[in-house]
């Protein structure tokens, strides 16, 4: 067992916001089939979205471009999966949310909390979606207003997700760590973009989207790095995991746990490959304790 | 994966509002009752079953598949697969029957030409609106016995596939594998648990597709939480026993639509 | 022949600065064994620096990472290397230069001029070198300082090229083209890291340091994207192209040439390879000119 | 590729400056000739010719060896490679003739037994400063005649490696394979090419190597501009007529300094 801002985790592998997270029962499936840790689910916001036309996601020779728009049945209509999740999974279940301002966050967050989530993630992050996401979390302004308003209206631990597409992320985390923040989490997706040669189009339905998988690992592990010297909060690393030895990676540089998003394309027990591969490097390692090596990198002068 | 550049090279007209393009690639190595996410550049990107290694079978339907009607031999379109799990083959020996509900019939002609090249039988049951929508009758007939029904009873027994389907001896077929609309699939199945035969049966499902890679989640069915772009299309009937199937389903939102 | 801010190619695939190009001699077997269209030198500075601690490049799964902190005779040092690849190469030499002030720059500038140079490229983007690089280029005013601090004291094209590490690169890119460049050159590397995990210790000497190659051809894409959408002047594309098809795809989206760095790795004939690639394809589908692709993307909707 | 995790299984102390350094890895498919980068962490990475599949000869010369020398059985260091180009190899009955000088002895070594593993004559040249400086003088013996010079004369002929050198019928050996200190091997150079037997030699060169991967630019020689790390660091003698050899080289930073 394993504390993370108050939550307790199996293991310190967590579903990542978008991924597999459209219903309560694909949520239900990854704990129970994929061993995750914990499992955030797709970003809710407002009013209902259809999302990006498609092709929404595509896979590179390095990592994934998607675009998916953030798709979602809105918070009313996204209870019932949230309350499924709840009911039927053993690991906690977080709740990703985003709006345009402040109050549509606070409104999101009050909205879905008849189905107590044990946590609330803000995507103040998603590169590609107009008026939302790394719209606002380039502000440090408003990332701290949007922090604080959903702080104000919840009781259970509020993280903060970040968006790499800034020229300094730690600026951005201090920003949510004065908002209240319990965490953040970093990376979102990389902005980037495909285009297909043969006919000149860009791949994507939203033409740009946002890099993950391989490519991203470094730059995730370079924000995670740079936060864990800022913040005092922990830092929960995301971007590029795919193996045990990635997490550890993580975790080095700072990461108190990881998500895991793109890697459940080859496996949807990665997060049980994970938790085990880590267990087992531990054991190697004498290490007595996974704390030993969170921020580790930090000390290896 | 891009999705690689698939010119047309050849079209057939099979019914009113069906067409199959043939284009310049083959999926050497596609399994019957994979599809592919063909993409009609600058309107959007839908998965459509492979008819064959080197052509999909689309019924005009939308927006994407409107544009793809418009298209010519020498025209290209996207392609990424093919994805997803198909239907399990056949042994040598065993005795197979298909049931297609209008479009349906896709990937359930290459199972058939995979399973008859196994050495195994393959018979058919076809369902359409009316005779002049009965999709490939002409090549399950090749392969096999073709059982027909039509809503108006222009040909075959008048009524839904499930009609015609309750008159067959369903104890002689090893697999029976279906594929159609949902409310046709819906009441096969109900049909087929009725008759206690659901353990040797598959069907193809669709749900609205955004990834198509498995990783979304947009597809995924309850209570399972398996994805039909990753985990199916293809699944066996007992997967989904208690599902939602023939109940609801998800829009691209995300919401849920009653069938 | 091809122009580009008036210079003569040969074809429009340049080495990219601070891939070999350390030397004259080093220029020179670029372009007589690679076939570049031009090259662009490592980039030179106001003082000697032998640049961070090894190791200071290794190859990743997906692309590379480096620190090489600079390193470069400086500018006094260096003329006899611009002047034996001015002498002995028929393809432009580029000049890269950087300082940590816009006087800097203009010392280093009118340093070099001697050995006549093609043109200038001044890195405000590289993301690992304290007080220089992108420490200055995501700023858009000091860019604007140094682009016109440069273009005062010389008279040959400005290129300016800019770093991804910012939520904005066509403001940047703005301030560059608003200070006088003649072209502006997407991207350097992106922020990144990478730990040994057996040990703890960050693997680049300099613990964090800039990723290149095929992880960030995305990311190159969507800068050079946007800049084309942003600026007059043209965009150099640079970032991940290991093949033709990268270089097709960088046109498509705004690039009117592209520059190589990383892929060397694997051949120094990337050049040719790309040139001769690109030829075959404007005649497969009928493109009278290369001019026909450039930007085609934003047309395509 | 990251740099691999080496443990030390066993340390040889070659000579007072000299340690041979066995690890837990295996370049199984390693040319002799070919490096390593070798990460002693916290410090520095520093190439290193590799004196056997598992193992680097280090001789103690500032930061990064003094570190390495500190180093115990069982602690460990990174290493990524085999870099580089190797020494060409000879073919059966081909009479090969090494020239060492100090470290120097590192690459010929693997050299020569790969020469004897293919039934080719490996005879060597070994300078030293004195005798308890010879490297490899035993391993070499065992494999062919073993030529010595001391500069001290403490062993075999007194004066430098080129001095011994020219009592060798050189028109005996089929190739000429050297690695020594630059002032060395330039001496050689010279007394070869003057012997006009430059064609068949090969030098193995050392500069100041950042990336080691043939990428930065740092290590290329003039005027051929060929990366020592990548394109070399074996080179054919003709390769180097007319070069930088024995002249300059440059320093990290990029300036040239005399040799
Ligand atoms: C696994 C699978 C295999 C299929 N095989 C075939 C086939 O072989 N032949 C054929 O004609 N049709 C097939 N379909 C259905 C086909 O995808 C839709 O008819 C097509 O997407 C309609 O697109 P449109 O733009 O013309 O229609 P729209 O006007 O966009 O939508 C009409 C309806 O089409 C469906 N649809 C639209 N986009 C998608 C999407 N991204 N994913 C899933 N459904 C969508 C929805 O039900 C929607 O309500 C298959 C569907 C799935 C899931
Ligand atoms: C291809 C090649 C193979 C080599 N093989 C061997 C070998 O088998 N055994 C051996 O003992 N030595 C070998 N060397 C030399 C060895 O790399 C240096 O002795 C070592 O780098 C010294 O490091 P240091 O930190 O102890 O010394 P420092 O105090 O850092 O420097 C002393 C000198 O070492 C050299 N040096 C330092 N760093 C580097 C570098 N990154 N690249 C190249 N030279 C450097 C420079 O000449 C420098 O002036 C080889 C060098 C090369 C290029
Ligand atoms: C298909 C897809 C959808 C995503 N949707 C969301 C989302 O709704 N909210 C969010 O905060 N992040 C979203 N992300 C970003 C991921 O949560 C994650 O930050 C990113 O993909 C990097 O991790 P990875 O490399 O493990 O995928 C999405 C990523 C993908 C690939
Ligand atoms: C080893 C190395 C050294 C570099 N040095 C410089 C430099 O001195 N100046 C500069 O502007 N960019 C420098 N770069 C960045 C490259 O020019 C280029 O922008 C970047 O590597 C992306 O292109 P690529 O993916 O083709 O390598 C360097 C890159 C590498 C890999
Ligand atoms: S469509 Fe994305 S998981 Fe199936
Ligand atoms: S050390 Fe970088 S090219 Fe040789």
């Amino acid at each position: 067992m394993y504390t993370l801002t108050g939550l307790k985790l199996k293991n310190p592998a967590i579903l990542a916001a978008g991924v597999l997270g459209t219903s309560g029962a694909s949520l239900c499936r990854v704990v129970r089939v994929g061993r995750a840790g914990a499992v955030v689910t797709k970003s809710i916001g407002p009013l209902p979205k259809t999302g990006h036309p498609n092709p929404s996601m595509v896979k590179l020779d390095c990592g994934f471009l998607n675009a998916m728009g953030l798709p979602n049945p809105s918070y009313p209509d996204f209870l019932q999966e949230l309350e499924f999740a709840k009911k039927n999974s053993d690991a906690p279940v977080i709740a990703s949310i985003f709006g345009g301002t402040p109050s549509e966050f606070a409104e999101v967050a009050e909205g879905l909390l008849p189905a107590k989530p044990d946590a609330f993630e803000l995507n103040v992050s998603c590169p590609h979606a107009e008026g939302y996401g790394a719209a606002i979390g380039s502000n440090p302004c408003i990332v701290e207003a949007v922090t604080a308003a959903v702080k104000d209206v919840v009781n259970v631990p509020v993280w903060v997700k970040l968006t790499p597409n800034v020229s300094d992320i730690a600026s951005i985390g201090n920003a949510a760590e004065s908002g209240g923040a319990n965490a953040v989490v970093a990376i979102n997706t990389v902005k980037g973009m495909a285009i297909d040669i043969e006919s000149g189009y860009p791949v994507l339905g939203n033409r740009s989207g946002g890099l993950s998988g391989k490519a991203v690992k470094p730059v995730a592990v370079k924000c995670i790095y740079d936060l864990y010297t800022a913040l005092e909060i922990p830092v929960i690393g995301v971007g590029g995991v795919s193996s045990w030895e990635d997490a550890v990676e993580m975790m080095m540089a700072g990461a108190a746990a990881v998500q895991v998003g793109s890697a459940v394309y080859d496996r949807v027990d990665i997060f049980s490959e994970i938790s085990t591969g880590i267990e087992a490097f531990l054991k190697r390692k004498g290490y007595s304790d996974i704390k030993k090596i969170i921020g580790l990198a930090h000390e290896m002068v | 994966m891009l999705p690689l550049n698939a010119t047309i090279t050849h079209i057939i007209e099979e019914s009113p509002l069906i067409r199959t393009f043939f284009f310049d690639h083959e999926f050497g190595d596609m399994e019957p009752g994979q599809f592919v996410m063909v993409w009609v550049r600058g309107v959007d990107e839908v998965p459509m079953g492979l008819s064959g290694k080197n052509s999909i079978t689309v019924q005009k339907i939308g927006e994407a598949t409107s544009k793809l009607f418009e298209l010519k031999e020498g025209d290209s379109f996207g392609l990424r697969g093919p994805f997803g799990k198909g239907f399990t083959l056949p042994a040598k020996g065993e005795k197979v029957l298909l049931i297609a509900g209008g479009v349906g019939a896709v990937p359930l002609l290459p199972y058939a030409e995979a399973a008859c090249a196994i050495g195994a039988e393959a018979n058919t049951l076809i369902g359409a609106r009316s005779s002049e929508y009965l999709l490939f009758e002409g090549r399950f007939e090749a392969l096999g016995k073709v059982y027909i029904s039509t809503d108006d009873g222009s040909k075959g027994v008048k009524g839904f596939a499930v009609d015609a389907l309750r008159s067959l001896n369903l104890a002689a077929y090893d697999r029976i594998a279906v594929c159609g609309p949902e409310r046709m699939m819906a009441s096969v199945f109900s049909l087929l648990e009725e008759r206690k035969v659901i353990e040797k049966t598959e069907f193809s499902l669709h749900r609205y597709f955004k990834c198509g890679i498995g990783v979304c989640g947009a597809c995924c069915i309850d209570p399972s939480g398996l994805r039909v772009c990753k985990d199916g299309p293809v699944f066996s009937g007992v997967q989904l026993i208690g599902s939602e199937l023939g109940k609801y389903s998800r829009d691209a939102s995300g919401r849920r639509v009653k069938i």
